[in-house]
């Protein structure tokens, strides 16, 4: 992991003030085609603080993923601006270390040439990343398929090297689209507490998305809900459970209590549309 | 083209339209070119648009040459008749192509060496390391060789340059410093440009190089065929060279008028250079001569340029020429 | 409109530049009008003497369409029927490239002697030259379909046909339209190629005529009819691969 | 060995088919040597007949390999700089399609005022036939990028080159090649063009004086090596292909 | 929906003996790729019985799309069959209504077209088809995208169109690999009601791959647990609860206790790699 890569412009701000790591201000986009528009995301607000897990719980369609293009810069928001650090970066691409919701694997590089293409891009030595994502790949429970093309890779699979490929980007802060979906129970449990252990250890800011609210409550700080399509923040909940947290947290009134919360509040937003 | 649309016929020919009530019958008759329309081609356009092909009951078509099928066209029947030359019919009739040519369009061969007046060519010695633009034939080099070993010149200090597509007056701004042109044409061209040059004729050197081009031919199917057809030819087309050579600027407007897009000034003056050189000091206009085609043929087999002798009395034929002395 | 206007100044300015610059290097540097005629000069002879250019001019335009039309109809199929039956394929892929290399002038006495001096042997020398980039483009478009398309298409048990309607076709539409863009390019140099190998209407007669009159400056009126023709057919292909492929050319609001 | 001759077999079978059937019909049509000898007898001209038939493939071999490189190179460059520059695209692309709308018949002439008669314009010659197709391909290859995989790269915050390099390249990679098959086709027949508008060595003079002296079977000779020539450059680019691409040739056990 | 279309076929060996509508057969497979060779499946064998919902759950990487891919004609078993109402179907292809577990939406057709496209398979008249289409997007939430493009649409809204192609086919059995991955759990919820009530109307046969365990205990009349690679059936589960089932059935301890079971089968399974 090459956490202590700085990014430019990252740390000048820093200092002003005990700013956020990332910062969505009033985000607005409409998708125009032909006739129609589409209003996707209307006024929306969050922030990351540094270190800190926040997740994006919401209905399929509502614009999540709409919102992570904005923050990487890929689409323009037509309202709004994305700060980091307190500097204004809005459009600015390559600030966030980023995992699409399709695995958008390259299909002429083996799995371990596609871990390996953010090292690339940051003109890192290619050498000694290799034996780093190896290791990974190990973790992964990918060993042994390292010069595999991505389509002989199942979908869990390869969803699984597209996380890695996020973990080898240097950016300070993740953004995770729905990580870990394609994945069973017990390898989706198994990649969560890594994450978590990785993050314990280097604290990145993270912001998830996630369909899965009680994978939210137990790797988050902090969990966004977000309303049905014009989609804002619905609500805004700190997960009030110390760290770290085990398995057994599943089963506590507090954390079923919270769930159940959640849920409801979900369904009745789904009612309303 | 001019279609003598008049009269009726069971078309034995190829794509006969019928129409009319005229009573003769009337043949279609497909004339090909040896390169675009020219002033060597005059006497065919009149004889054509003047009807005398008409009153021969025939129905003539002329054709543009594709890249280089003339001879195959005319061999295989495709066209009945044809624009070649005596080089070309030599060659080919040692190939057992069955071309028979039946009348010199032009006496005396009126290509020669052309280079412009800077370059100082007057005489076959001045060729000496010079370059020559060509399209790299062996006979070039052999007609080159034979005229400048009569001049006591080295053949082989000659710079010899391929120089395919271009024109004379393009190859002479670079490189080339003198080209084989026929005088009628690029000749008159370059007087009419004012770009003067001096002309070496081949047939001033040698006997053997007074060669005849161009020429008509047709196939010995049709001579064995259908002479009657080639008489009827043949005696309309000597009064269309007849005409050119007695109304040069008639002739040359007419040729202007059936191909507009040629320049007008250029027919004119090429008109008017090669009229008196279409029957010169024969007897008559098309008279070939068998001296002629023998000579050619053993200098060009005694240098190698054929792989067998010519048999010239097959290779030519004054039978259909009209009144016979 | 505004669109439109915005798709075609750029290649207007490019063009009165290069022209700009072609009258510029023929002023500056002497080139006499027998060598290369300036833009200007080819625009005065082609006002002038028109000289039946237009009736030339549409022979060659009505002899490209219909050699176009069939040429690539002709690539299609071969390209369909290779497609289909991939034994063939290797099989005939050499007999493609020989059909490209016999030169016109081995070409143009045995097209004549077989049919004649009419359409057809010009018509089947532009379908020489069109076809084969139509062939190989959409040959090697048919063979890169999707993977997980093709699967999901087999299981659902499309035929053989469906499966080439349905999905293969338009997946390897853009591929098809590269192959289009190429032919349609080289189908008016085709045509007069055509006119070449016999003819008395066309400009490719009339460019022979005038060249062997030395007359450049009409030659090049000529030329600049071509690349008009030219372009207007790879303009229409254009065009019609707008309309075709809608889905892929889609505004996508994607900043750079 | 047995893929090997596998692949090898059904070209070979319809080579000889081919050959067979233009055997037959010189034989039953009685077809004279003149309009176009059989295959033995080009077989047995070829066999006797040297007569630096060797060096002349040597030298036209030497040109199109030269010619070839330099004009795909040239292809290559143009479709990344219009790649690149999309303005730039839509403002050239006409002048690409002028260049293919010049007929060598007045271009000879300037190329050789301009460049003289050494291997240059001859050159020139082969690079325009062959970087057409494939700055074609090459650009509607690269601007058909996939959507996800473009958006994954821009987010990482890869650069314009990166992008290019590691992304829409290989991405372009048979799309590219489709042009340089089409290239590979077209460029011996480009060389001998070439030859045609000068030169004193080659296939394309060889088979120029051959037909002028009426050897149609020894033009038939020449014009089977031009054919060789030509499938050896294409088997070549697809030999070529086949090592880049094995991701995507990769046998997938796919039962239709 | 067509269930009412016979399949060429599938009624005549059906009179025979009562037999399976879906039975794999020992089916093995291996994947050659130049020098590795990897064994997926291993002999394995399941059945569905006519109108039954049966589910897999798996590992992932295990080799459950795969086996879908044999059920489907797609790839020849190295050993094994696969045999529908008694009669050996091995290899042959248009026997299942498949849902991949990548929506392989085709792009240059509208959502709405995209939906259509079994019909035009079948070579069913599209018009009355499309109202139908219509009225299955309405009830998956889509209506306003029938003319949208696939790649305009959210991953979660590709993957109820697919599901919604899948729905048009008219083949008997269905087999749905990962149907709702995509999903948040409200629509996921919602989508996993309005195929039992349309199962239960018409009672086609369904084979799920799922990473649900609770999905699975949920919709299912038997559940098969798959080992890893090579795979073989771990244990064949036949749910014992009521239908219709609520929602309430999830806090019942019968499912926290089968569910807890079957999470410890697969956690074994896992360690024991
Ligand atoms: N390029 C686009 N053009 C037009 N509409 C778009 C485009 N991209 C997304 N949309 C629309 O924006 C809305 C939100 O899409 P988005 O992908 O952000 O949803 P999401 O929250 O990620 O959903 P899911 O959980 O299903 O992935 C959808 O209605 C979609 O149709
Ligand atoms: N075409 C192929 N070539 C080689 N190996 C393949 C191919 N397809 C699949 N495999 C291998 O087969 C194994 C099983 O793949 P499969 O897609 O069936 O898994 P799965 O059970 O569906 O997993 P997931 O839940 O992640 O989708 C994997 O190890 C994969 O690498
Ligand atoms: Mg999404
Ligand atoms: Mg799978």
């Amino acid at each position: 992991m090459s956490r202590n890569i700085s990014i430019p412009g990252a740390i000048d701000a820093a200092a002003a003030m005990p700013s956020s790591a990332l910062e969505a201000d009033g985000i607005t986009k409409s998708f125009r085609d032909r006739k129609t528009e589409v209003k996707v995301l209307d006024g929306l607000s969050l922030t990351v603080q540094p270190g800190q897990f926040a997740s994006i719980i919401g209905p399929s369609g509502s614009g999540k993923s709409t919102l992570f293009h904005i923050i990487g810069g890929l689409l323009k928001p037509d309202a709004g601006a994305i700060r980091m650090n307190g500097s204004d970066v809005t459009g600015q691409k390559g600030r966030i270390a980023y995992m699409p919701q399709q695995p958008a694997l390259f299909p002429w590089r083996t799995a371990l040439d596609n871990v390996l293409l953010p090292r690339e891009l940051s003109g890192m030595p290619k050498e000694q990343a290799r034996d780093e994502a190896r290791i990974l790949m190990e973790r992964a429970g990918l060993s042994g398929f390292e010069n595999a093309y991505p389509d002989t890779l199942s979908g869990g699979m390869q969803q699984r090297t597209a996380f890695l490929r996020t973990l080898m980007s240097p950016q300070e802060v993740m953004c995770l689209d729905e990580p870990f979906s394609a994945l069973d129970a017990l390898t989706r449990t198994d990649m969560q507490h890594w994450l978590l252990d990785m993050w314990e250890a280097d604290r990145r800011s993270v912001l998830m998305i996630t369909h899965h609210i009680e994978e939210a409550l137990l790797l988050s700080d902090v969990v966004y809900v977000m309303s049905n399509r014009p989609a804002a923040i619905l609500q805004k909940i700190e997960v009030p459970f110390a760290r770290p947290r085990s398995e057994a947290l599943l089963h506590q009134p507090a954390f079923l209590a919270l769930k159940q919360e959640i849920s409801d509040r979900m369904r009745n937003e789904l009612r309303k549309s | 083209a001019g279609c003598g649309n008049g009269t009726k016929a069971p078309a034995e020919e190829s794509g006969g339209e019928e129409s009319g009530n005229a009573p003769a019958q009337v043949k279609n008759v497909k004339v090909m070119l040896d390169w675009t329309a020219n002033t060597n081609h005059t006497g065919l356009y009149a004889a054509r648009d003047l009807g005398y092909y008409k009153e021969e009951g025939l129905n003539v078509e002329i054709v543009q040459p594709g890249a280089g099928g003339t001879d195959a066209m005319v061999a295989s029947g495709q066209a009945d008749f044809g624009i070649s030359y005596q080089e070309g019919v030599t060659l080919a009739r040692t190939q057992g192509v069955p071309l028979v040519s039946i009348a010199a369009v032009i006496q005396h061969n009126t290509s020669g060496f052309a280079a412009p007046v800077d370059r100082n060519i007057k005489k076959a010695s001045d060729f000496e390391g010079k370059s020559y633009g060509g399209w790299g034939s062996p006979v070039e080099e052999a007609v080159m060789k034979s005229i400048m070993d009569i001049d006591g010149a080295d053949v082989s200090k000659v710079k010899m340059i391929n120089m395919g597509d271009a024109d004379y007056f393009t190859a002479v701004k670079r490189d080339i410093d003198f080209a084989w042109i026929y005088y009628a044409w690029t000749g008159v061209e370059a007087e009419l440009r004012g770009e003067p040059l001096d002309m070496i004729y081949v047939k001033d050197y040698s006997e053997a190089l007074d060669y005849y081009t161009p020429v008509l031919v047709t196939n010995e199917d049709k001579i064995a065929n259908d002479p009657e057809l080639v008489k009827a030819f043949m005696s309309a087309t000597a009064k269309g060279y007849e005409y050119a050579i007695n109304q040069p600027e008639e002739a040359a407007a007419l040729l202007s008028k059936a191909v507009p897009e040629l320049d007008e000034e250029l027919v004119l003056a090429s008109q008017k250079w090669l009229s008196p050189k279409y029957q010169d000091d024969a007897a008559r206009w098309g008279e070939q001569k068998a001296e002629v085609w023998n000579n050619y043929a053993e200098w060009m087999f005694e240098r190698k340029l054929l792989d067998k002798p010519l048999e010239s009395e097959q290779a030519f034929t004054n039978d259909f020429l009209p009144n016979t002395p | 409109m505004r669109m439109w206007w915005k798709d075609v100044w750029p290649p207007v300015v490019a063009v009165l530049l290069f022209l700009g610059a072609w009258q510029a290097a023929v002023y500056m540097f002497h080139i006499e009008d027998w060598i290369l005629p300036s833009p200007a000069g080819i625009a005065r002879e082609a006002a002038s003497g028109a000289q039946g250019l237009p009736g030339h001019t549409l022979a060659t335009l009505r002899l490209t369409l219909t050699g176009f039309v069939i040429g690539t109809a002709v690539g299609f199929i071969i390209a369909l029927i290779l497609h289909m039956l991939p034994g063939l394929k290797t099989a005939l892929y050499p007999l493609l490239v020989v059909s490209q290399n016999v030169p016109t002038i081995a070409l143009a006495p045995l097209l004549m002697i077989w049919f004649g001096f009419g359409m057809l042997p010009k018509i089947i020398v532009i379908t020489l030259v069109c076809f084969f980039p139509v062939a190989v483009a959409a040959m090697d478009g048919l063979a890169r379909t999707d993977r997980t398309m093709m699967n999901y298409m087999q299981m659902a048990g499309a035929g053989r046909w469906q499966t080439f309607s349905k999905l293969e076709l338009p997946h390897a539409l853009p591929s098809l339209f590269s192959g289009l863009r190429i032919a349609a390019t080289y189908s008016v140099m085709g045509a007069v190629i055509g006119e070449w190998i016999g003819s008395d209407r066309g400009i490719g007669y009339y460019m022979m005529l005038q060249k062997s009159a030395y007359r450049t400056d009409r030659v090049f009126v000529a030329i600049v009819i071509v690349v008009l023709l030219s372009l207007l057919m790879v303009g229409l292909i254009t065009l019609l691969e707008k309309r075709l492929i809608r889905w892929n050319a889609k505004s996508r609001e994607v900043s750079r």
